[in-house]
């Protein structure tokens, strides 16, 4: 292990779904959820990964916590690939590696106590129950809960609180990554930005390295170092945080930062039309059909991720344009029917 | 100006009269026509159970006192019969799942009609294409086509515009839409808001939009309502009170959204939780997580002080937070 | 929309003050089962006469209440001179033991099987759903009498015929409940946190489709209790001397118009005991079943 | 759709052929047919005859491979008793059975239905107190007692009814009413907890918060999305009908299938019992089948996707 390998590399990772449709209804369909995508995240920094729904961004964190196999590439972690380990490579990967969803009620088994729900990772590890119970009440100190929180059940804790029992699960097996996929989508403003708090403290305290993802550029930039954009698959920017936000250059990105600022006044910024079928993706580049930039070259071929300095990467064939602020003659709309 | 909407000590109490869950607790509120009006709340704020009390669409069990003056009638004393004719006539409401509120057995064109025969009197509905021309309204793309399908061949943010549409067809005097972008992706957002300001220019209707979104009221609204533990708070012009906050709570909520300054982005954090309704404290709810508290709020409920025009807000400091 | 619980704070403020989802719970229908089953475990410690004892001088002795009525008989006698009480509660204990062996064991079949289904998936999964198809190709009564042709008549084989014919419907239950549950965040957390596949199914998966067999199982005695004495009356099922209600009421029915206590007592038994079962079956549904996959 | 109706066709056929194995299994179980059908004074010679003419001296697969053939010929076999082909006289038991399993169909629907939806109309009445222990009392009596009850009252006490045979629909009366009414209980329950759900969903609402009349919201969207899956319900239930004919049908001597497989099973009639399973097997499965493409039918989300 060199110093500075990164802690996860994903290069060129795809996954294709063969959709058994709804239930025994309708015809098997292939999707592509995730194509082509590679990124890098160094030791103790926070990749955030933004998009919609149906980006593939949650797919993408499934495969790091090996859920989903890819279909294509190859993922590594510490420059070991995560697929086709020994079980016993398996187990110490799992140990490393942790996860907080976005669901504060469906992450929780029901039936466990809180106490056994922290400590159960431990246990997976081969530590006796009474010493890894025993852990529990430092566990539930560390995200800011009462000790006597170890004796409830999920369904005696708020939406907030049970994302901090989630949080204290996934930290009991002293984990170097952390796996955040939409961790305070689900809660109410204030208690988000407690538990944001709580993530970033972590992280400093305990350098951690986060793979955080989410649909709101904001919170998405209050945690990260890098961001990655997300549309229909693809990754097709990627940069330093600061950089991507303060100066977009994929048109994409652009309309989701000037949204998430919150100044544009009320339909400044138009994203026309819905986002395209993935049964039935559009030619050339995925966002043509949105893009007031699109021309004939966006029709016919896929735009490839280009190095624009800095380590600021973007997959679009009119950035320079876009940069520039001057609109592409042939603008607006191409659509195809 | 006369206003269209009047609610006068409305309170909407659940659960046993020995000791009940007060989830709207004395809430006056005006809404003038044409107005559009953001109500802001986190959840258990009462913010869609006073949408409920105004529609007359909570469970029987809920019991709601005060009194809702829509231009000239009293919505509370009107019977089940003269209620159902006012919604979707001069009341209309948009729900917040544009993925569940459709009949998912009948095409789209279907239900818009059943709207528009049974809402408008003009006999828009028995008008081939009517159907089309209130989606077209709408801005749904190829709504000749939309017609002939069915809600699930629909996206989330295409059924919501349909519903809209329904909801709107009739030209209401007053639309109330509870979190009608939640369910939506962020940039489908801005598309539906930008309906509802369409819909106050070409139908002259008010709007009331209930939301925990701040940056969706603050770009939408005239005037916006802060909502805490089933209380109004503040209320005041957008502008000024997104500019100037004056409450505690309305400026931790503020404040906790992440911003992003120079190369930072910041965000503070509201310490402890919201109450719960079944044991609220005797003074002002938010004083056990108000920086600013004294012994006064957590002993006496704050009265209502307005600290400008149409400014008003409810806190015993409200002197001190200028 | 309306105020739901959700959101309004409402949560803690019912478990404290109601009897919660399901309502009262069913007490009348609890003793009565509470009843059955102290008739069916000791049921021979109270009853003074025998139920096969054949009596010749008191045949067909109407109930106490009834001129002509004895004490010795409280309900009566049947055509053979025995003690109705007595054949009603011998057939308590048959009725009871071939219903809960049904239950339990065709429960603990299905069970292991629909977990094992839904668990692994492929191969595994489709091979056990066609043979759980292939049992369920029949009306369960039509199914149960193929087995009788084949295995035969009698108590040990009654309660084979029962665990054949209900086991599939637990194995398609528990599929079901586990394929939906495996792909819910806590059991890919269980994953991400290191559990092998057996503690993931032990631990995290059975728990939770336990209350729903649990309520599956409660439900289903009743319909074992009708299963069985429905083929006991039809003569394939329990065979004398045994004793068993359905048995009990097809042997009465040749004197239905001169002894209407043959028929009754044997009838009535059957529908006290099923709709019990059931109601309390329908209360644990109501209470931990909202969504009502049952 | 196309390939929901070859999905459903083809598992049909798997399950139907999984079904032949286990009825062969079973019919093995049951031992050797030869002492049953030779007479006791055949020599071993013509039981040999007998076992080398029915293939029950080659091995096991080949034996189920027979067994296989001769069923999708329609051959089960001679029936013991009647020596008359067992199949022939399956299909004449048919018919009744269908036409009693029909017509208690329509009294069990004629029942269900509607107190099903008046429960959910009216949550926490007495209606809906009493169509409770209706259901209740509907789901617990079991139908041999209820028919015996039912010749007692209706046909020996008060002459009103024959309390048995076929022939003349005064004679449908007492076996319809008996197994409808079982039927109905768990139809009417089905139809409430289905209206009940339609009727709490957001598309009603929806419709409420719009103005449309309770009387179109109840009867074109409440009704119609609650019917899509009592109609699967309905179908399932036929098909219990079927099994359920066999009590009713011993209890009033009617001459169906039900009461030809009981008498086979007592007599050892294998040929029969077969013969009965299979075809009842079929007509269930060709039952469940049609709902399925029904509901495909009625449901856009399924004809439409």
């Amino acid at each position: 292990m060199t110093a500075n390998e990164p802690m996860v590399e994903a290069s060129g990772i795809g996954k294709t779904f063969t959709l058994p449709a709804q239930s025994l209804f309708g015809e098997a369909k292939r999707v592509a959820a995730v194509v082509d995508v590679s990124f890098r995240i160094p030791h103790g920094r926070t990749f955030g990964l933004v998009g919609e729904s149906g980006s593939g961004k949650s797919t993408i964190a499934k495969m790091l916590l090996k859920l989903e196999a890819p279909t294509e590439g190859d993922l590594r972690v510490e420059g070991q690939p995560i697929f086709r380990q020994s079980p016993a490579e398996e187990l110490a990967y799992r140990r490393k590696v942790q996860a907080v969803f976005q669901d504060p009620y469906g992450s929780l088994s029901p039936r466990m106590r809180a106490d056994r729900i922290v400590s159960e990772p431990l246990r997976a590890h081969g530590m006796p129950r009474r010493e890894a119970e025993a852990r529990a009440p430092d566990l539930l100190r560390i995200v800011g809960l009462p000790p006597e929180a170890a004796l409830k059940y999920p369904h005696e804790f708020s939406g907030g609180q049970r994302q901090r029992l989630a949080i204290a699960r996934a930290l009991s097996v002293d984990p170097q990554l952390l796996v955040l996929d939409e961790p305070v989508s689900a809660l109410d403003v204030s208690v988000r930005a407690q538990v944001l708090a709580l993530l970033r403290d972590m992280q400093q305290r305990l350098g951690l390295t986060y793979l955080f993802i989410g649909h709101d550029l904001a919170v998405v930039r209050y945690l990260s170092d890098i961001v990655g954009v997300m549309y229909f698959g693809r990754v097709v920017e990627v940069g330093p945080a600061r950089q991507v936000l303060r100066q977009p250059f994929h048109p994409y990105t652009r309309r989701l930062v000037a949204l998430a600022s919150g100044d544009a006044p009320l339909g400044a910024v138009r994203m026309q039309g819905e986002l395209p079928s993935p049964l039935n993706p559009p030619s050339g580049c995925l966002f043509r059909t949105r893009c007031t930039y699109a021309d004939t070259t966006c029709i016919d071929q896929r735009p490839e991720m280009r190095d624009a300095g800095s380590e600021h990467m973007v997959a679009c064939h009119h950035y320079e344009a876009v940069v520039a602020g001057t609109k592409a003659e042939t603008g607006p709309q191409l659509r195809e029917a | 100006m006369e206003p269209l909407l009047a609610i006068r000590g409305l309170n909407v109490r659940f659960g046993p009269s020995e000791r009940p869950v007060p989830a709207v607790a004395d809430v006056d509120l005006d809404v003038a026509p044409q107005e559009i009006v953001g109500i802001a709340g986190e959840s258990g704020s009462g913010k869609s159970t006073l949408c409920g009390a105004i529609m007359r669409t909570l469970v029987r069990t809920a019991r709601v006192s005060g009194e809702v003056m829509f231009s000239g009638r009293s919505l509370l004393t009107l019977n089940d019969g003269e209620m159902a004719r006012l919604r979707g006539r001069e009341l209309s409401m948009v729900l917040q799942n544009p993925m569940t509120s459709l009949d998912p057995l009948y095409t789209i064109g279907n239900q818009v009609e059943e709207v528009l025969r049974e809402r408008r009197r003009d006999g828009a509905g028995l008008r081939p294409g009517g159907a089309i021309e209130v989606l077209r309204r709408v801005h749904l793309t190829a709504p000749e086509l939309r017609v002939r399908q069915y809600p699930h061949q629909l996206s989330g943010g295409m059924r919501q515009r349909v519903l809209v549409g329904m909801a709107t067809a009739a030209a209401p005097k007053l639309l109330i839409a509870d979190e009608p972008t939640t369910a939506l992706d962020a940039s489908i957002q801005d598309e539906i808001l930008i309906l509802f300001r369409e819909l106050r220019e070409t139908a002259g209707s008010a709007v009331i939009i209930v939301t925990h979104d701040l940056s969706a009221i603050r770009r939408l609204s005239d005037r916006v309502v802060v909502m805490y533990a089933g209380r109004i708070v503040e209320e005041g012009p957008t502008g000024e009170v997104f500019r100037a906050p004056r409450h505690p709570y309305t400026r931790a909520l503020l404040a906790s959204l992440p911003r992003i300054e120079g190369d930072e982005v910041h965000l503070e954090p509201i310490p402890g939780q919201v109450p719960d309704l079944a044991s609220l404290p005797p003074g002002c709810a938010f004083a056990a997580r108000c920086p600013v508290a004294k012994d006064i709020c957590r002993g006496q409920r704050p009265p209502e002080s307005v600290v400008a025009d149409r400014h008003r807000l409810f806190c015993w400091r409200a002197e001190e937070t200028a | 929309m309306s105020a739901t619980s959700e959101g309004s704070g409402l949560g803690p403020f019912r478990r404290r003050f109601t009897w919660g989802r399901g309502g009262r719970p069913p007490i009348v229908a609890t003793t009565i089962c509470v009843i059955l089953v102290i008739a069916a475990l000791a049921g021979r410690n109270f009853i003074t006469l025998a139920p096969d004892e054949v009596d010749f001088t008191a045949i067909l002795t109407p109930p106490v209440w009834i001129e002509g009525g004895s004490w010795e008989h409280l309900l009566g006698t049947d055509q053979l001179g025995r003690d109705m009480l007595s054949r009603l509660v011998a057939g308590a204990r048959i009725s009871l033991l071939t219903a809960c062996a049904a239950v339990i064991a065709g429960g603990t079949i299905g069970i292991a099987l629909g977990l094992t289904a839904g668990y692994l998936g492929g191969l595994a999964e489709a091979v056990i759903m066609r043979v759980v198809d292939a049992f369920l190709a029949l009306p369960f009564i039509l199914m149960a009498l193929a087995f009788v042709a084949a295995l035969g008549t009698g108590v040990g084989n009654i309660i084979i015929v029962m665990v054949l014919t209900n086991w599939a419907r637990y194995a398609r239950l528990v599929r079901s409940e586990v394929v939906l549950i495996k792909q819910r965040d806590f059991v890919l957390l269980a994953r991400v946190a290191g559990l092998n596949r057996r503690a993931i199914a032990l631990r995290h998966i059975l728990p939770n489709v336990l209350t729903s067999i649990l309520v599956l199982a409660i439900l289903d005695v009743g319909r074992a209790i009708i299963l069985e004495s429905s083929l006991s009356f039809l003569g394939l099922g329990i065979q004398p001397p045994d004793v068993s209600w359905g048995l009990t009421l097809a042997e009465g029915r040749t004197y239905m118009t001169v002894a209407w206590w043959l028929t009754l007592w044997p009838g009535v038994a059957i529908v006290l005991a099923v709709m019990s079962f059931n109601a309390v079956g329908e209360w644990l549904k109501a209470r931990f079943d909202p969504r009502g996959q049952l | 759709m196309g390939r929901f109706i070859l999905t459903r066709l083809w598992q049909t056929l798997i399950t139907l052929l999984l079904l032949t194995v286990l009825i062969f299994i079973l019919a093995r179980l049951t031992g050797d047919p030869t002492p049953l059908v030779m007479p006791s004074e055949a020599t071993d010679a013509d039981r040999n005859f007998f076992r080398q003419q029915y293939g029950l001296d080659r091995p096991i697969h080949e034996q189920y491979v027979i067994f296989l053939r001769n069923a999708l010929r329609g051959d089960f076999g001679i029936s013991f008793r009647y020596r008359e082909p067992a199949f022939g006289l399956v299909i004449a038991a048919i018919g009744p059975t269908l036409q009693l399993a029909g017509v208690s169909m329509l009294v069990a629907m004629m029942l269900g239905l509607p107190l099903g939806i008046v429960a959910a109309l009216r949550p926490g009445s007495w209606i809906a107190a009493a169509v409770r222990a209706y259901a209740s009392l509907g789901q617990a009596i079991p139908t041999f007692w209820s028919g015996l009850m039912l010749i007692l009252f209706l046909s020996i006490t008060l002459p009103i009814f024959p309390s048995s045979g076929y022939g003349g629909p005064e004679n449908f009366v007492l076996p319809a009413v008996t197994l409808g009414f079982y039927a109905s209980a768990s139809i009417a329950m089905l139809t409430w907890a289905n209206m009940t759900e339609a009727l709490r969903s957001d598309f009603v609402q929806m419709e409420r918060v719009l103005g449309i009349p309770p009387r179109l919201i109840v009867l074109k969207h409440a009704l119609r999305n609650a019917s899509l899956p009592i109609v699967t319900y309905l179908g399932l239930q036929f098909g219990l009908l079927l099994g359920g004919a066999v009590v009713t049908e011993r209890v009033f001597a009617w001459p169906g299938v039900g009461q030809m497989l009981v008498d086979a099973i007592l007599n050892r009639d294998y040929p029969v019992v077969q013969a009965a399973v299979m075809m009842t097997a079929v007509l269930f499965m060709m039952i469940n089948l049609m709902v399925d493409l029904l509901y495909a039918v009625l449901d856009p989300r399924v004809s439409r996707s």
